[in-house]
């Protein structure tokens, strides 16, 4: 559970956006799952203290490898992309709950902004010669996606979509439009009722279509993105999984710090680790609104 | 290589080694057996047990802070019944003194947690959390009245035949008042420090970060403090003392055993080293065996001389 | 370049930004005058004064500790007279407006300091510290007492028109009774927070590193417990707040002004950063600007909301 | 006062005795004397907290460049040893009141261990056409010696005596005794007189033989040897100037961090600044007995 990696690579992707990938040698990719995540010390005093929780982006068996992207977010990933090739860091994991990975149908993956990351790890598991996999994604602009994974995604040979905010790359709107025009195209969307909110249950899921239809969603982004897809998922009735972030301690689910509420299908309310339980939750137990 | 006597004796409990984990940040030890096997430390202290079972804080309930943390976990708990049906026949496996930490919210809960945790299993000692900052209906109250903290020992004494840790608060003007109190009230052996009362601020959304508002500061930010408190109370009150607060390596509870603590435990920085607990144990063999210490025991309170 | 209007008024006190520097940390102002103007300061409060002269504390007087430090200063000082005869002269020169630190050991003193200081000077405030743990004759007595405190202000009040800047002590159970009984007493303005009481001891002599064995905890370490106390003062009087303890970037100013504080000061920083006032200075203007507020003032107590 | 300046060399002298050569270029070097200190940031997050004082060992003022040596003590020297040529460094300074420059006659100065550092600055900034300088130092051990300066001493050319606690190199003993021989063979140490304590005023000076003699004394090392050089000067009335050591926080006189106390002409008790009033101080004021 706790290794010292060594950094193969730890590079700039793009001016603009200051987002990295740094390439660690070591034994977490023996076991990393997609979905997973690593938590890293990173410098080498006591202050910041808290490891950082990192997606696991891509793991290279063979090689011994594991690649993570990061955004420079405050000081604790600006001390990261000082490290240099050749440097050791301590991590802890692979930890977490991963995604499912389905066998058959089709995988439709939806990543708002840097919540790609996760799902490149997702693709490259996928066995596409058994599943279709179709990645939809939104960003705030070409200058933001050409950065952060485009040329990624294209390498991968993925089937993708994408969406800018000021459309200026792919279909102008969110992400959450690509994927209510992907469901609506599949024939499975219910028209909303306007009777307000589905989520929190299966209660609202009038008909099982998307289940039925062999397909599933897959879906890392802000908070508010993840809820829409839920939403527009239960309303299709089809299978959702979404990878959550909470602020981390311990990262092994010692502590309690990094919970979601959630309803069990009792209809009871529980807290949940995101570090330990998660961060891969299905978006239907999730509880939205979170108030005390 | 002389080999250093670590037993350590408080009050009624005697320990393989002075080293412990702190409640709250080691889960039900569980979480950490994949980093080494837990019976080499001398005690584990599970998260605070109320009567009912507890959700706790909403989230955010962490937030990083300078060399520290805060946490508004808010108590997060199982209840007693399922920490006594599924939880304790875990920790038996575990092999370790277990120390269970319990919360209350009126004298009634201290008694009645008490009364229903056996004395003939792997629970070795209660730690009674009169300090717990992080809930509105309690907790801290009885932490900051010397006269409540001795009715909430007395009435857990009254109740269990297991040693008892009184767990003290730093949020108070004096700590030695507290001391005396839980002492009086039949403590064998008292713990501190809890964590100091804190809060931040999220630049973003101009909102307090914890959802709670306000939090526990932990880790090594407080170590200052809770060396100076460990040193009061063993100047004022003759009890063995357990002491913590951002011991992160073993010179850091070397400090504390000189100020004089007998036994001190690890919390915050398990979340950063989880091989911390170990280090600390072979660290202060190493350091007794350089001074010439035959046993660690020794060197609880030399700071006094 | 939208400008936002930095002036900051304190009840009865006006200055031309909200960025002050601490007492004990700045000397007589003097020292930092290689580093820049000092006039850009919105005050300077200088190191604490008493009746006497004093040597203060023996060596060590400080002690680094995670992201913190402790001092046991002591009060060394001129004492009032050499101070109004050799120090206040220089400090006019300075053209920025200072704050004078008063320390007693009796009631007397305070009133007798508060008396001796002109009211037409560069003085711009007294601060009466109640609150310095580094003495053994009183001070931290007075500040965690309500009553006694608001004994204090009163002595003071009564012999000085200047404005009064109350300031506190941490080492309390609750900072609201002090901020009440000061506000009662007379304070026009409520500074906090002085140093929390902390100590180390010496791996190599095993002994306390401070020769006054316990001192005071400053510096990035202290700054959760101090937007804590800003916030519950804030919310429970209505006197305007200097907030400090701990802050070193503009961020940790802004989060000390959206918890309540109308003012904020720099301690510790200077040692690391003589620069840093200057930095917090236009950055809470840059913070300003990007959220569309026009004047600093707005910031103050937005956590609140 | 405050520098941002570029790291040239930062190497390890020796792998037994720990201790680094750091050379930086900048403008401390335009001002900086002998026995003055920079006030060094090390690290780059808020722990540790405070900057570490370092004695100015070498001054190229040509070439705009000090060099400093440092030995590992604890956290923060640690750190500093990590830092990389081209790297830079904030220093503060350069601060203090250093040693007094003789401009004729004889300078002895006294080392001990790593006291030896500042003194090198001063070797140098001597006219040694006017001055004759000798250099008395101590240390442990040969490997010690050798590994901290005893190339150094070589190089510059200075005429000196080493001696060892285990005898491995030069005479066995303390640098107080090569003090004491170098006093005698000058005919000007005062047999002692058993009436105990000369420290602390001149009073106990019965006459003035070093200073007629024309030589003086500088020394630098632990606070011991310092005060048994003080009381050998005394005795021979020589004048003695000592660098003593404190913890410090600001280094410009603000804090009264870092004090040591001292006895005015006029008998009375004053706490006087390493940082500012000194580090290096007269030795009969210093009260080598501090007590409350
Ligand atoms: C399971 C999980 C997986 C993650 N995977 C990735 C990833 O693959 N790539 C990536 O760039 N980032 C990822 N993150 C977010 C990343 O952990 C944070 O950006 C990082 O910890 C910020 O550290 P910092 O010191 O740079 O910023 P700080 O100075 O600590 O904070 C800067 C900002 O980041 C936010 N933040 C701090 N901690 C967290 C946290 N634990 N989760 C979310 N936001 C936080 C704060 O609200 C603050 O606004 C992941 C987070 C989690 C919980
Ligand atoms: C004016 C002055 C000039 C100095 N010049 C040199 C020099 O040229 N070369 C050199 O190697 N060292 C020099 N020192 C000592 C150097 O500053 C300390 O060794 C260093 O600050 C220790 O930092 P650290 O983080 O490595 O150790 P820490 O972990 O902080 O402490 C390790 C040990 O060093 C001691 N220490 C800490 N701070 C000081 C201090 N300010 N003064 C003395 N001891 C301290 C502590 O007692 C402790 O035992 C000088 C000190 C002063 C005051
Ligand atoms: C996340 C977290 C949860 C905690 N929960 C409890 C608790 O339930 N009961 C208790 O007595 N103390 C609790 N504590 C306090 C710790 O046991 C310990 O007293 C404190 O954190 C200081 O030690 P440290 O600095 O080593 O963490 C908690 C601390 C943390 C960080
Ligand atoms: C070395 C030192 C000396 C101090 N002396 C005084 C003093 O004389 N009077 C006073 O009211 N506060 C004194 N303080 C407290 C500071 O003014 C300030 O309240 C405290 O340090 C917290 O702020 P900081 O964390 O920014 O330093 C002193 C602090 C330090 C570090
Ligand atoms: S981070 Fe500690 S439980 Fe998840
Ligand atoms: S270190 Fe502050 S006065 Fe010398």
């Amino acid at each position: 559970m706790l290794h010292q990696e060594i950094v193969v690579e730890n590079q700039r992707l793009a001016r603009e956006a200051d987002i990295y990938r740094l390439v660690l040698k070591g034994t977490v990719a023996d076991t990393a799952q997609p979905g997973q995540f690593v938590h890293i010390k990173v410098g080498s005093t006591l202050d910041p203290l808290l490891r950082r929780p990192i997606s696991v982006a891509g793991i290279n068996r063979p090689n011994g490898e594991i690649t993570l992207f990061y955004r420079v977010a405050g000081r604790g990933t600006r001390l990261l992309a000082g490290v240099r090739p050749g440097e050791s860091l301590s991590l802890l994991g692979p930890v977490g709950k991963g995604f499912t990975l389905p066998t058959a149908g089709e995988l439709l993956l939806v990543a708002g902004g840097i919540g790609i990351f996760p799902l490149f790890a997702l693709v490259e598991a996928v066995d596409r010669s058994q599943v279709k996999v179709k990645m939809l994604w939104g960003g705030a602009n070409r200058d933001f996606l050409e950065a952060v994974g485009r040329e990624t995604l294209f390498q991968m040979g993925v089937d993708y979509a994408v969406a800018s905010l000021d459309g200026s790359m792919g279909q102008p709107g969110l992400v959450t439009d690509l994927l209510a025009s992907e469901l609506n195209k599949k024939g499975v969307l219910v028209p909303e009722t306007g009777e307000g909110n589905l989520l929190g249950s299966d209660a609202g899921c009038p008909e099982d279509w998307g289940r039925k239809a062999g397909f599933s969603v897959a879906a890392c982004g802000p908070r508010g993105m993840l809820r829409a897809v839920t939403e527009l998922c239960i309303q299709a009735g089809a299978p959702v999984e979404v990878s959550l972030e909470e602020r981390m301690a311990c990262g092994v689910g010692a502590c309690l710090g990094c919970v979601c509420t959630v309803r069990t299908t009792d209809g009871a309310l529980e807290r949940k680790r995101v570090c330990q339980d998660g961060p891969v939750f299905d978006g239907r137990e999730v509880v939205w609104d979170e108030k005390d | 290589m002389k080999k250093i006597d670590l037993t350590t004796r408080l009050g009624p409990l005697e320990l393989k080694n002075p080293v412990l984990t702190s409640s709250g940040t080691y889960g039900f030890g569980e979480e950490y057996r994949a980093f080494f096997e837990l019976s080499r430390l001398g005690a584990i202290t599970v998260k605070g047990i109320t009567p009912l079972p507890r959700l706790g804080n909403p989230p955010p309930r962490v937030a990083e802070t300078p060399a520290g943390m805060l946490n508004a976990v808010g108590l997060q708990n199982p209840g007693v019944e399922a920490f006594l049906t599924t939880y304790l026949p875990r920790l038996e496996k575990l092999n370790t003194p277990i120390i269970v930490n319990i919360s209350g919210f009126s004298l009634d809960d201290y008694g009645l947690l008490a009364s229903m945790m056996p004395d003939h299993s792997c629970i070795a000692a209660l730690e009674v959390n009169i300090s717990c900052p992080n809930i509105k209906e309690g907790g801290l109250a009885f932490g900051t009245d010397p006269k409540s903290a001795e009715q909430v020992l007395a009435v857990t004494r009254k109740n269990t035949k297991l040693p008892l840790i009184a767990k003290l608060s730093p949020n108070v003007t004096d700590i030695v008042p507290l001391a005396k109190a839980v002492a009086n009230g039949g403590a064998d052996i008292i713990s501190l420090i809890n964590t100091l009362l804190g809060m931040r601020i999220d630049l973003d959304t101009g909102r307090p970060v914890l959802g709670n508002i306000m939090g526990g500061l932990s880790g090594p930010a407080v170590l200052p403090v809770a060396v100076r408190m460990v040193y009061q109370v063993y100047k004022a009150v003759s009890l063995p003392i357990i002491g913590m607060g951002g011991i992160s390596c073993w010179q850091d509870a070397v400090e504390f055993m000189l100020a004089g603590a007998s036994a001190i435990s690890v919390g915050t920085a398990n979340f950063i080293n989880p091989l911390a607990p170990l280090e600390i144990i072979s660290g202060l063999e190493e350091y007794c065996r350089r001074k010439g210490y035959n046993r660690v025991g020794e060197l609880v309170g030399l700071a006094h001389r």
